[in-house]
């Protein structure tokens, strides 16, 4: 079966044919999904691109937060099927409710595009139960200004006891050095899931890694991971 | 009636404002000293229209805690004034 | 009114036009014109818009070869590639940056990703070439470092912020420091697009009763006339005080305007596109009825503005950011309006294509000008008066410093704002989005992969303003061949070439002669290298008082890379590789790297060019790359051949043991910037098969010794740690900036 | 002494503000009408230690300048209360 891949496209999206490219690259199938799409029919996953919706004017993600596709996106979300936001996206997930915590301005207060390592924390997600291991470190770019995770105290205890965190910047052996993390996140956070761990958002772009002529391919690690987790159970 | 909304966002006070700490660190380098506790967040000013104060304000609040300033890092205070 | 406003000059010079050309304007109409009309000549047929002092000379220029399909005179110039079209633009952003430089550059990036835009082409890569004065710390740093610190900081966010969001990656460039741009930095930015060859679009506007159509931003007084219009006590003063400075950009207007006018195309409801630049509605509109000998009505009514109160001439003269011109059938037009809807885009209806030969305007019913299209374009031409300098210019070469140790000296230059990484300028500009970059930034030049193709490109931006400043006409041969040379390094084979001549006042007659000089030189160099040249930009009057910047052309270069080669990496990959020189190395110090920054000097002569050697040299390069014989490579360009060694052991794994040549001075040998030198890396095994080919095409090849651990040891100079070079290259730039406390 | 300082820094009213804009033509999509005229700006609070007032006033005015806005894009207004 070919999954078919829904890529939302917001007013400013740009990595959304960066999304579409990378999961046929993948072997899915893709349909982009213009913001005031409602009708999420045939649609297997969704992809939160990154990019700029509304040029990131007020607040990254705060308006597009509010597009009329989001609230199909939070039924989507709660029948179970997987959801991924990436940068942009994750923003757009975070400002809509359907992750916690905010993205804040960059520690350095520069935008920063650079291959960063991350270290997979946990297997149990569609995006990180195929082909992973735990601790794992893949290398995958990220692209961003607004990007240092936040969120309260008792927020991260509740994404730590639950295991939600699903990638944090490391460095080359794994190790959580102050180096290693490129924007200030709390907790070197970069990747979380919501309760049910269908809905992943992350800053580092995994869809920029998936064909070597352009990037690295750790990126395939969690893409593919979510197409198998599509296939049907062989029993 | 038409009023003027003017609102204020501020990081909120547990949370580190990388930007406010940067101008603090810039500041004596240009010569001026004695600035503490910098912390920077936006304005935003706007004119509500409604048929009265109560109404203009409900919408104007109710705009500032949806769109224009996130809970999670920011606290806003508003001000409303007949235009 | 107070008195001296009777002996104030007419309106027309206080708009910047002289005598005759009024009597011109008068002559054209058969009357005198109006003040709409009088401010539309004005910004027209000023130097911006006319190219009315340097259209004579840039005619000569050569811009015919194999791969071009549109040369000079659109909105950028377009060659094939595989069957597809890839449009290539310079544009300078100069003045705007120097006053607000975050929105300057922001806005400079808008400007030329529109123009690239308006041939039907998707914007895919863009390239920033920017000139400083000195930075805190540098060699010739003054009283304005920092200023010029903070201007960098703000080129660089703004071009950052802008191409960012916009979604088109920024893949290189280059930015150097010299106490010429002190006053007048350069901001100059190269977009590159690509369209199906049956697509390209151009700003025409044939078929009369064809509707007009405004598509982006509303319309409000920015920009108006940029020069002199502004001054005229004659307009409205309060308006006057009304008009910002300067512009601010709006990435996300532009985002949809680029989608927006890129779909209308696609669905074949376009017959002619034009971008709203210089001039604005008034270029845009008579340039694209002129061009096809039709005629066109405005209605300003229609026109979206942004302020109360505007004046006919503000609508027709503004530059506001973000706006489009598109030429269609009246009954697409609701498509049109559809489409953009969709899109968030604004699309306004504002007028109709003629065949009167006449733009004529209206608002509010009533005509407000009415001229002929094709004058407003045709405006006047001037053979500007040039000579050479009299005044004795130095040619000797210094002496080497005896003070300097050559080690410290190679340390200092590799540290130096103009030589170390530049990563603390591209980290951060996307240079990934759309999945294309192949390499870049940080390589010789960045190489692009063809949207949809295995295909590649490397495009590179060079430019020599010390050179320049020695002389002119060598100065740019030198530019054309750099970038000749960074392509090949890549093994690409250079194609095609768009230039931006960044020149003081060319009234005066010196200037003019470095423009005149300089053009010619290109000329001859891209004659010679068959890189013809398929548009350009010229910006004049960089100068402030009595100081214009060095003559500084812009060369955006592009070449094809052969399927299957791959471009060896800069650092130094493999332990018991052997390391040979491509070229010959002479002792020419004169107007270096080494003497700016180690002995604070500036004089020639130039290092001799022969681009033959250049081109022979470019074809081995190609030739051993499509070989694979290459782990690693570098061409010599500032800083010779001791700091093309630096950065192949900065960016690389290993160090160097390098023997010089006997009987050679080592400063010389080591900081000459003597040109068609490539510093290569290969396998024991292959060298043999180099050697040949070298001889073969008569490359003079020399061994400069072998990849080894973790020093770089060069004979007669003390060893330095490859992790001493590393540090001061990549954190050199960051110390110049302020960002690493000392 | 110490010196509360707030100080409100707009975008120039003749300067383009496509951020307010952008909000602007966004709200009603969300459900806010009658929200018109959107400005946004920044927000920036300090402390300022100083022999008096006037002292106090001038440096903040003199930092709000050269650093804390961008008079040519921006106007500001400075606020000063004693702490
Ligand atoms: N302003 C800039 N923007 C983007 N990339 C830059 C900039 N300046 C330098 N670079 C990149 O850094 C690398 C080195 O630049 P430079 O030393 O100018 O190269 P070269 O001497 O080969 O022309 C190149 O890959 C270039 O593209
Ligand atoms: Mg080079």
């Amino acid at each position: 079966m070919r999954p078919t891949v829904g890529v939302v496209v917001f007013p400013g999206s740009n990595c959304d044919r960066d999304a579409d490219y990378s999961f046929e690259y993948l072997g899915a199938d893709t349909k982009f999904l213009w913001h005031l799409e409602t009708d999420l029919d045939g649609i297997d996953v969704i992809v939160l691109p990154g990019g700029f919706a509304y040029g990131d004017y007020l607040r990254t993600g705060a308006m597009a937060a509010y597009s009329p596709v989001m609230d199909s996106v939070r039924r989507f979300a709660a029948a179970g099927k997987p959801v991924i936001g990436i940068c942009n996206g994750f923003q757009v997930l975070c400002e809509a409710g359907l992750l916690p915590g905010a993205l804040r301005r960059n520690s350095g207060l520069r935008f920063r595009c650079m291959p960063v390592r991350i270290r997979v924390e946990t297997l149990e997600s569609p995006f990180t139960s195929g082909g992973m291991w735990p601790g794992q470190v893949l290398t995958i770019p990220i692209a961003h200004f607004d990007g240092s995770y936040y969120a309260g105290d008792e927020t991260l205890e509740e994404l730590l006891a639950e295991r939600r965190i699903a990638f944090r910047y490391c460095d080359a052996e794994g190790e959580l050095t102050p180096e290693s993390n490129p924007n200030g996140s709390r907790l070197h956070i970069a990747g979380i899931l919501n309760p049910e761990r269908n809905v992943l958002g992350m800053m580092p772009h995994p869809e920029r890694a998936v064909d070597p002529a352009v990037g690295g391919t750790d990126g395939r690690l969690i893409l593919n991971s979510l197409l198998y987790s599509l296939q049907p159970a062989e029993t | 009636m038409k009023f003027a909304a003017h609102l204020n966002v501020m990081p909120r006070a547990e949370i580190s404002d990388p930007q406010g700490q940067t101008v603090e660190r810039t500041l004596p380098a240009i010569g001026f000293e004695g600035i503490t506790g910098v912390r920077v967040g936006k304005r935003i000013t706007f004119t509500v229209e409604a048929p009265d104060e109560n109404a203009a304000r409900t919408i104007a609040a109710s705009a500032s805690e949806k769109l224009l300033a996130n809970p999670v890092i920011e606290d806003f205070e508003l001000e409303l004034n007949p235009l | 009114m107070t008195p001296e406003t009777a002996t104030e000059p007419p309106l027309h010079r206080s708009l910047g036009l002289t005598d005759d050309e009024y009597s011109r304007i008068q002559e054209i109409l058969g009357r005198a014109p109006n003040h709409a009309e009088l401010a539309m000549y004005s910004v027209m047929w000023s130097e911006h818009c006319s190219y009315k002092s340097s259209r004579s000379h840039l005619k000569d220029l050569p811009s015919d070869g194999p791969h071009v399909l549109i040369g000079p005179g659109e909105g950028a110039g377009v060659i094939q590639v595989d069957g597809i079209a890839v449009a290539m633009r310079i544009e300078s952003h100069n003045h705007p940056s120097f006053v607000e430089p975050v929105q300057g550059a922001a806005t400079g990036i808008g400007g030329v990703v529109r123009d690239v835009v308006s041939m039907g082409a998707r914007p895919m890569a863009l390239l920033d070439s920017l000139r400083f004065g000195p930075l805190p710390g540098d060699t010739g740093a003054d009283r304005t470092a920092d200023r010029n610190r903070w201007l960098t900081g703000g080129v660089v966010s703004g071009i950052s912020s802008y191409g960012n969001c916009i979604g088109v990656p920024t893949v290189g460039g280059e930015i150097k420091f010299e106490s010429s741009y002190s006053g007048n930095p350069l901001v100059n930015v190269m977009c590159v697009g690509v369209v199906p060859v049956d697509r390209i679009m151009l700003a025409r506007a044939p078929g009369p009763g064809n509707a007009v159509l405004l598509l982006g931003s509303t319309t409000g007084r920015d920009g108006i006339g940029g020069v002199s219009v502004l001054a005229s006590a004659a307009f409205d003063e309060e308006a006057g005080t009304k008009r910002p400075s300067v512009q601010v950009g709006d990435p996300f207007t532009e985002k949809l305007l680029i989608e927006g006018s890129l779909s209308l195309i696609e669905k074949g409801l376009v017959v002619g596109i034009q971008d709203l630049g210089g001039a604005g509605l008034c270029c845009a509109t008579s340039e694209s009825a002129a061009k096809a000998g039709t005629g066109m009505t405005i209605d300003l009514d229609e026109v979206p503005l942004r302020e109360k109160g505007m004046e006919p001439f503000e609508i027709l003269t503004s530059e506001s950011q973000e706006r489009m011109l598109v030429i269609m059938k009246p009954e697409l037009v609701q498509d049109a309006i559809d489409e953009c809807t969709r899109l968030g885009l604004r699309a306004s209806v504002i007028g109709e294509v003629t065949d009167s030969g006449r733009l004529t305007v209206t608002r509010g019913g009533e005509v407000v000008a009415d001229v002929p299209a094709a004058s407003l374009g045709d405006g006047p031409l001037y053979h500007r008066p040039y000579t050479a300098p009299t005044g004795p210019r130095v040619i000797r070469t210094p002496a080497p410093d005896p003070v300097t140790a050559p080690d410290e000296a190679l340390l200092k230059l590799v540290a130096s704002a103009n030589i170390a990484s530049k990563r603390w300028v591209w980290e951060q500009y996307d240079y990934q989005v759309m999945l294309n970059t192949v390499a870049g930034p940080g390589p010789d030049a960045a190489i692009l992969r063809l949207p949809g193709t295995q295909t590649r490109i490397a495009v590179t931006v060079d430019g020599n303003g010390r050179y320049g400043e020695i002389d002119p006409r060598e100065g740019a041969r030198h530019s054309v061949a750099e970038a000749y040379r960074n392509l090949s390094t890549v093994g690409a084979e250079p194609v095609a070439v768009t230039n931006c001549m960044n020149f003081g006042n060319p009234e005066i007659p010196e200037v003019m002669w470095q423009f005149v000089e300089a053009v010619q030189g290109m000329g001859e160099a891209c004659r010679v290298l068959e890189t013809p040249i398929t548009g350009g930009n010229v910006s004049f009057y960089n100068q402030t008082l009595d100081d214009a910047i060095y003559p500084t052309p812009m060369i955006g270069m592009i070449g094809i890379v052969a399927p299957g080669s791959i471009a060896p990496p800069i650092g130094f990959q493999n332990e018991e590789d052997i390391i040979v020189l491509l070229g010959r190395t002479k002792d020419e110090l004169g107007a270096s790297e080494y003497q700016r920054t180690i002995l604070g000097a500036l004089e020639g002569p130039l290092p001799e060019l022969d681009l033959n050697a250049e081109a022979t040299l470019g074809w081995l390069m190609r030739e051993l790359i499509s070989r694979d014989l290459l782990n690693s490579a570098h061409d010599c360009s500032e800083g010779g051949i001791g700091v093309a060694l630096a950065e192949m052991a900065a960016q690389g794994r290993w160090g160097a043991q390098i023997r010089t040549e006997p009987g050679r001075d080592l400063i010389p040998w080591l900081f000459s910037e003597t040109t068609a030198r490539v510093v290569v890396a290969v396998g024991p095994g292959d060298l043999a098969e180099l050697k040949d080919l070298a001889k073969g095409i008569g490359t003079p090849v020399a061994e400069l010794g072998v990849v080894k651990g973790k020093l770089l040891s060069i004979r007669g100079m003390a060893d330095i740690k490859t992790a001493v070079i590393k540090e001061a290259y990549e954190q050199g730039f960051p110390r110049s900036m302020g960002e690493i406390e000392e």
